[in-house]
């Protein structure tokens, strides 16, 4: 679009402020999903024994840093921290299915877009609006009554309910890369399909729309837990999830006992907002080169 | 900026349309439920929602009270053969029923006789089926007679008689009763209420009966609203939202005796926690196993955290509340040492995992138990129960399930090693049909397939003693035989606590059927 | 006002003082005494405490303090198990047919006797003769029984002519005849020696009339000061064993328990309370306090013959400390109650109860007056209930308790149960139990009377685990329940 | 004359298209939904739900008519489904016998005054902030608001919602507690409606795209012309600034609220569509659960169908470049 020199709405402090500030923001993303993962790889493999059962009847529900728990305990007694650190082992590895899943078929499914025709195109529209049509939510729900409530299954339907996002936004990234004079070259080049697709549409042009989506997509998986959670649905206890944490604490919450829900919440609120600045820092690096 | 403002108003006229259909009743009981009664007539769901419901809109022929006494009800009055196997009632003849398609029919001796019949089909599908048993025969002697012939003489024979009678007229095309059948959601009865409307949550409105026989109520509503969150119905009740709660949970207790403007009543005492065995698993089936467990958990220290010590620890299946509990034997006391012990005794092996059996298998049990969102004190016993088990080297894997499943699960097809649950009784204290291996059957009450002849043959003789002191030195006996077999691990007895309004006065509870005397309570 | 405060807090040093030379033993039933294990606390120090004269004086107190509170406790048991059993028994004695108990008549006529009640006693005991029991023993000891019912009937005549038939030479019957005479004349002349000799017998064997032996043995003991005696008894006594056990049949069982041995037990706390005031008396510092406590003795068992000494003494004894002060004119107006100094009496505790200054502590003391003598204070009470209904926190517990256990007497059920259910404390985090026993007794026995008998036993059952010596009450209320229960056998799942 | 048919044309025709897919992904839906029934493990959860559909309120079901109805195959089953439900009848509900549809149709009228009520608020409540954002003049605290709102989107919802109503008892000793069915008032709205607009990221969203909206277009050329001009802007911006974006969030939220409004009621005791979805999954009530979904694709169909009708009515261009 043509436009005519405006006038700057910010001066040139805002912009070093703001410049600050993303570098903040990236800073942020990087601790908070660094100690996510930090947790899970100590828990995974055993470098310290947490113990998430273990039960003091003595102290219950006790704030944090008194009798040796750091963060307090739980209605159990059970230590919260340990409880947070092997928490992070219902989203990690049930959120990367979710995540893979809608990621790789949507990828897929978009990237056809580029030989086929309008069909195609239309059905990836319909399923959109589709998805659009049915909260994530009563899905879930639904599935819950006609199977069972599984961590697993729950994260398969997120992750397969996000194919059709993902998707549409490959399939319209390509309709404004489809005049791009490379595709043209290497189609004339008969480069191999797989090529052209994986890397230079997806990898070149893509990969920002898929790490975004990747990030929102594992801040969907936690947010669902979570209200799953709640509906006496989710990850069930004694296996620790944070969304069960904050249920089980929060029935004591009305009793003037706050921490042990907010701490998890606390924890739930940091890393959704990590994935989602992720999303946004990487949006705009694409929204960036774009305007170029 | 017009259309929002347009729409703006539109919304605000809908909220004053809402508000001003609002008739704040002032005369209305609103009662707070955390479980949703299930069906509303009075046979077949066998929860405490459903039963209380059926309290308020059913009759039977005879009443009893919460002073153990049997009042005429239906049943003006009544005579009995001197072999006590013959009962010849005669009816009142002044009771309607509720409205049916806008008549009100007159009660009479076909409701008593049909009532009678649907109940001893085959097919019908109730837990109050054992209460009509006894019966032999029942014949109509005119409109407002009825002769009931007993096959056994019993011990409190009159009392079978309170079942709740239903109307001929509305059923005369069934000939038996299930969840299915649309009375069963449409009840209509004789009671102090009729039955109004129940929407999806479950929210069920009566209205008082102008025509009960007893005279009309002073309450013209009352509403059963069930809530799916404990913590908010106890809000709803400080904050006035609410009349009455029925079942308060043990955190709230305190606040709620602190504020003078509730009464706490205790009611149905007669009800125990325990974790149930599944006598079809090979390693339960070991009574040592049993044993073995009931010593590894530590109940005192469970009741202390979990629920301020406000109950007693049990040692068989009675609530020491009861006249058949017997004193004598004690509960088995925490022993992880002794647990141990047994299990090696058995030829398990103890390995870094946990125990394993001869064939190299780890001794594990699947632990089934309903999703309770509401009843986070449940869980925890549960998760205790697990950890217990976890430090003497058993591992329970528990399964929670959503709670229609759970029922399904447990109670009809017994697919499961251990479950929690707990008993309600009313004052018989009869556990026949717990432990008898003839309800060893789908939805039998005996779901632990639980079998000893020596046990069915004392409830046998339990059953059809007519001496008082003898059927309690049986039920002693089996109180004892029972505490040692560990069919169940017996927790505790918790006494439950309603809480209502200083608004209602009136007010009797029923230890075991909660409303009694309704058509007499007042609101101010 | 000074001067006062300067002796009190001189009191209170001199308290805390002499605490830090304070018998472990004591120490600990006092924090049993803390957590309401009352009975707990006196057997845990009767079981430790060999020599009395060892402790110190402060000691002595908190001792009898414990001894007292139990010996409270345990009257108040004693008036509930006449009840039940009165009504257990009698139902399980009207019984007819084949398996008809023969003994129960004999349990039922002790406790009209001990009730003071020879006509229907007598009329039992004829009525066991009738039954022709084979037992040699029980039969025995009812025509010990029928001389007691003599007696009680100032038949002296009859009395002696029926001791003079008696074979005496079983030691149990010479102690049985014993029993009664200290029952009814309040004098012992058996030899200990006899007792001492036959304690091989029955103390620690399975012999059926162990129970029997022992309530006998620790009665005349104490009565005749051999309290160390006593204590051995007392410590080998399974206080919740049957006294004897009827097997009809081979699936009906009958078990019996004799009241009067919770009778024998608080007296002998009663004497060995007297004898710790009695020394502690010595002490100068602790002159009036032991006063203060013998008088308390004396109240809860109404004691007429030495009303008119503690009388005088509880007017004199000024050196209270402040909680014990403001209740000393309440409570020598009892003695002067028990002399017949009714209308003094009256107006002094309408004047506790009307004072709205007053500690509620204070009022609910006038009622417990009125309690222990059995007076009849219809404006006391009336006051004090309408203060007691108002009060919900934990101050207004005693005055609760105390106004509804006044109405439990006079059979008005209705007040009786709010009051005491106000006074209940549901809530505490360790359970039922930190309640007052007093409270839990009488809260219990009124949901017997009002046929609430499940929240009854269930109170009973938790309570039982401190008092065993409640099981007797616990089986009669478990035969009235199963008597009076009209249930048709249905159960639920939740 | 024929200007007006060269505009009214595409606009119904851009319609119809919409309305066509709509009822497609209704019926695609259904189909969908009705297979997971059908595959779903367990004999027993099809036949209650066959069975719902039969009126079978006075007469008996005879074991012969049970194994028709368990051999049926899928299209076949699919068909009696759809048959009936056109026709209105959506079933009875296993747990309480009454008609499906009745008893969906009444709460999710109750979950939309909810819903309804959560975009207004967060609408007016966004205006503001807009105002501040776009009129720059408190950059820092403009952040920081935005910041604090995003948070709190970010928190669990019900945990908020616990929270919130910690602060409004404890803290102000109030707490009108959701309706009874024949008692409703204003201030029952308060608390769910304030939690699910700020809780739930309404605001946020409606305060983003407003924001970026409004920015955009005041700095497209023809309304630098406009201002440059004098002319009145007002109509310009409220179309393409608010009403626009306005119209694509409800069609994009409105599911998603559906969504926040099954915990919202929950804890409010709501009589709401999302009680009833939660209550149905406990107690596997098949036939209600799969009206409850049904019913709730086809109103948020509707929202989005009336959105595109509105937005093609002031805008009929949209109609041209929809057909490109």
């Amino acid at each position: 679009m043509n436009r005519i020199n405006k006038p700057l709405p910010f001066k040139r402090k805002h912009f070093i402020l703001r410049r600050w500030i993303d570098r903040l923001i990236v800073l942020y993303c990087l601790v908070v999903l660094g100690s996510v993962l930090t947790a899970f790889t100590i828990t995974q493999f055993n470098i310290i024994e947490l113990d998430y059962e273990a039960m003091d009847f003595q102290s219950i529900l006790t704030p944090p840093l008194t009798n040796g728990h750091i963060l307090g305990t739980d209605y159990l007694g059970r230590d919260l921290f340990n409880r947070l650190l092997l928490g992070t082992h219902a989203y990690l590895l049930p959120g990367l299915m979710a995540v893979s899943i809608s990621i790789l078929f949507g990828a897929l499914l978009g990237s056809l877009t580029l030989f086929a025709n309008k069909r195609l195109r239309k059905v990836i529209t319909l399923s959109t609006e589709l998805m659009q049509t049915t909260p994530r939510l009563v899905i879930l729900l639904l599935i819950i009554a006609i199977f069972e409530a599984n961590i697993y299954y729950v994260m398969l339907v997120i992750g397969i309910t996000n194919i059709p996002t993902v998707a549409n936004l490959i399939s319209h990234r390509i309709d404004i890369l489809r005049n791009k004079r490379f595709i043209e070259a290497s189609i004339a080049n008969a480069t191999p399909i797989h090529i052209l697709i994986f890397k230079h549409i997806l990898w070149y042009n893509c990969r920002t729309i898929l790490i975004s989506q990747a990030a929102l997509g594992m801040a969907e998986a936690v947010l669902m837990e979570t209200s799953l959670s709640y509906l006496g649905f989710g990850v069930q206890e004694p296996t620790p999830s944070w969304g069960n944490m904050v249920q089980a604490g929060s029935n004591y919450l009305l009793q003037g006992n706050l921490w042990s829900s907010s701490i998890p919440a606390l924890a739930i609120m940091s890393v959704l907002l990590a994935f989602y600045l992720l999303a946004e820092v990487v949006v705009k690096q694409l929204n960036k080169r774009h305007s170029l | 900026m017009k259309r929002i403002s347009l729409t703006a108003v539109m919304f605000l006229s809908l909220w004053s349309v809402m508000t001003v259909s609002a008739t704040t009743n002032t005369n209305t009981l609103i009662y707070g439920e955390t479980k949703r009664p299930d069906t509303l007539d009075p046979y077949t769901s066998n929860e405490p929602s459903s039963l209380r419901l059926s309290q308020l809109m059913f009759n039977g022929l005879v009443a009893i009270n919460e002073r153990q006494e049997i009042e005429p009800d239906l049943a003006s009055s009544w005579t009995v053969s001197k072999n006590q196997k013959i009962f010849t009632f005669q009816l009142r003849k002044n009771v309607t029923w509720h409205p049916y398609k806008n008549r009100r029919e007159a009660f009479s001796a076909k409701d008593v006789i049909y009532t009678v019949k649907l109940l001893q089909h085959p097919k019908t599908v109730s837990a109050r089926k054992d209460q009509f048993a006894n019966i032999f025969k029942v014949e109509q002697i005119d409109d407002y007679q009825v002769r009931f012939t007993l096959k056994n003489p019993a011990i409190n024979p009159i009392a079978i008689f309170n079942f709740k009678v239903l109307p001929y007229h509305v059923l005369k095309n069934r000939p038996y009763l299930n969840k299915k059948n649309q009375f069963a959601n449409h009840p209509i009865g004789t009671g102090p209420y009729i039955f109004k409307r129940s929407n999806t949550n479950r929210q069920i409105t009566l209205i008082a009966n102008d025509t009960y026989y007893k005279g009309k109520p002073h309450i013209a509503k009352i509403i059963l609203k069930p809530f799916s969150d404990n913590n908010i119905m106890n809000q709803a009740l400080s904050f006035n939202n609410l009349d009455m709660i029925v079942s308060v949970s043990p955190r709230h207790l305190s606040e709620l005796q602190a504020d003078a403007r509730f009464t706490l009543k205790a009611y149905n005492t007669l009800s125990y926690s325990f974790f149930a065995y599944n006598q079809n698993n090979v390693n339960l089936r070991k009574k040592a196993v049993r044993k073995a467990i009931s010593h590894a958990i530590n109940r005192e220290e469970m009741l202390k955290a979990f629920f301020n010590n406000q109950g007693t620890i049990i040692s068989g299946p009675f609530a020491p509340g009861s006249w058949a509990y017997n004193l004598d034997v004690l509960p088995d006391n925490y022993d992880p040492q002794k647990s141990i012990a047994l299990l090696k005794s058995l030829g398990y092996k103890k390995t870094t995992n946990g125990f394993i059996d001869s064939t190299g298998k780890l001794l594990a049990f699947r632990l089934r138990v309903p999703i309770e969102k509401n009843n986070e004190a449940a869980k925890r016993v549960i998760l205790a129960y697990k950890n217990f088990l976890k430090d003497i080297g058993i591992r329970v894997n528990i399964d929670f399930m959503e709670r229609e499943k759970w029922k399904r699960a447990i109670f009809k097809d017994h697919i499961f090693d251990i479950t929690y649950a707990q008993w309600s009784f009313d004052d018989s204290s009869d556990i026949s049909t717990l432990f008898h291996s003839q309800y060893n059957m789908a939805w039998g009450n005996n779901f632990i397939s639980y079998s000893n002849p020596q046990v069915d043959r004392l409830i046998k003789q339990s059953l059809s003693s007519t001496d008082h002191q003898e059927k309690r030195t049986i039920n002693h006996r089996l109180h004892k035989i029972i505490a040692d077999e560990v069919p169940y691990t017996f927790l505790w007895s918790l006494t439950q606590y309603a809480a209502y309004s200083k608004r209602l006065s009136n007010v009797r509870i029923h230890p075991y059927q909660f409303f009694d005397n309704v058509h007499l309570w007042k609101k101010n | 006002m000074k001067k006062i405060r300067l002796i009190l807090t001189l009191f209170l040093a001199a308290f805390s003082y002499s605490a830090a030379a304070e018998n472990k033993h004591i120490d600990t039933a006092m924090q049993l005494y803390k957590a309401m294990q009352t009975n707990n606390a006196a057997t845990y120090a009767i079981k430790h405490v060999d020599n009395i004269q060892s402790l110190s004086s402060l000691d002595k107190l908190k001792f009898a303090l414990i001894l007292n509170n139990n010996l409270a406790i345990y009257k108040d048991i004693y008036i509930k198990s006449l009840e039940t059993q009165q009504i257990f028994l009698k139902s399980v004695s009207t019984e007819t047919g084949p398996n008809k108990s023969n003994i129960a008549a004999l349990f039922l006529a002790e406790v009209y006797l001990l009730k003071q009640n020879p006509i229907a006693a007598r009329k039992q005991l004829s009525e066991f003769e009738k039954n022709q029991t084979a037992d040699k023993t029980l039969t025995a000891i009812a025509g010990i029984y029928l001389a007691w019912a003599e007696k009680l009937e100032k038949n002296e005549q009859a009395f002696t002519q029926i001791i003079t038939s008696l074979d005496t030479d079983p030691p149990l019957i010479s102690m049985a005849l014993d029993f009664i005479n200290i029952m009814t004349t309040a004098t012992s002349s058996l030899n200990p020696n006899i007792i001492r000799a036959a304690e091989k017998q029955y103390i620690g064997t399975d012999n059926p009339y162990a129970i029997r032996f022992a309530n006998y043995a620790i009665r005349i003991y104490s009565h005749q000061g051999k309290l160390s005696d006593a204590r051995r008894i007392l410590l080998s006594l399974k206080q919740n064993a049957p006294s004897f056990i009827e097997e009809i049949t081979q699936f009906k069982h009958i078990y019996f328990y004799e009241p009067s041995l919770i009778d024998s037990v608080s007296f002998y706390y009663y004497q060995s309370s007297q004898s710790l005031l009695t020394s502690l008396k010595k002490d100068k510092k602790y002159h009036d306090v032991a006063i203060y406590y013998l008088s308390d003795l004396d109240l809860i068992i109404a004691n007429k013959s030495s009303a008119k000494q503690f009388d005088n003494a509880m007017l004199n004894s000024k050196r209270l400390p402040k909680a014990l002060a403001s209740l000393r004119e309440i409570r020598q107006n009892g003695h002067g109650y028990l002399l017949g100094k009714t209308s003094r009496a009256h107006q002094v505790w309408e004047k506790a109860v009307n004072n709205e200054k007053n500690n509620p502590a204070i009022s609910a003391e006038a009622i417990l007056m009125c309690l222990y003598l059995k007076a009849n204070c219809p404006n006391i009470v009336h006051k004090a209930r309408l203060k007691a209904e108002n009060g919900r926190s934990k101050r207004f517990e005693k005055l609760n308790t105390n106004v509804g256990r006044y109405f439990l007497l006079k059979r008005e059920n209705n007040k009786a149960v709010r009051l005491l259910e106000n006074a209940l404390d549901r809530s505490n985090a360790d359970g039922l139990l930190m309640n007052d026993p007093i409270l839990l007794l009488n809260l219990a026995e009124i949901y017997r009377r009002e046929k609430r008998f499940s929240e009854s036993l269930q109170i009973y059952f938790s309570l039982g685990k401190n008092f065993p010596i409640l099981r007797q009450v616990q089986d009669a209320v478990q035969g009235e329940y199963l008597l009076k229960q009209r249930s048709s056998g249905s159960n639920s799942i939740y | 004359m024929i200007l007006r048919t060269e505009t009214i044309r595409p606009i119904s025709k851009a319609l119809f298209n919409a309305f066509f897919s709509s009822v497609l992904i209704i019926f695609f839906l259904s189909f969908l939904v009705f297979s997971l029934v059908y595959i779903s493990p367990g004999e027993t959860l099809l036949q209650d739900y066959l069975l719902s559909l039969q009126d079978n309120t006075d007469t008996d079901i005879n074991d012969a008519d049970l194994e028709d109805i368990a051999q049926a195959n899928l299209p076949q089953a699919y068909m009696s489904w759809l048959s009936a439900s056109i026709n209105g009848n959506l079933g009875v509900s296993i747990s309480n016998g009454l008609p499906v549809l009745d008893q969906v149709l009444e709460l999710t009228l109750n979950t939309l005054y909810l819903i309804i009520s959560a975009l207004l608020i967060g609408l007016l409540s966004s205006f503001p902030l807009v105002a501040l954002s776009v009129t720059n003049t408190m950059p820092l605290l403009t952040r920081l608001i935005n910041t604090t709102i995003k948070l709190l989107s970010f928190l669990p919802l019900f945990w908020l919602a616990y929270l919130l109503i910690y602060i409004s008892t404890s803290g102000f000793d109030y707490y009108p507690l959701a309706m009874n069915y024949d008692n409703m008032n204003f201030s029952q709205f308060i608390l769910p409606v304030i939690l699910l607009s700020f809780g739930s990221g309404v605001l946020v969203d409606i305060y983003q795209q407003l924001n970026s909206e409004i920015k955009r277009v005041l700095n497209e050329d023809y309304i630098l012309c406009a201002r440059a001009k004098g002319a009145s802007i007002f109509k310009h911006v409220f179309k393409e600034g608010i009403a626009f974006p306005l119209l694509n969030l409800i069609s994009n939220r409105i599911a998603y609220l559906f969504g926040a409004t099954i915990i919202v009621e929950q804890i409010f005791n709501w009589p709401g569509i999302g009680r009833l979805l939660w209550q149905a999954t406990q107690d596997r009530d098949i036939p209600l659960l799969l009206g409850a979904v049904i019913v709730t694709a086809i109103v948020i169909r509707t929202a989005h169908f009336s959105a595109q009708l509105i937005y093609v009515l002031i805008n009929p261009r949209a109609s041209h470049e929809q057909d490109k």
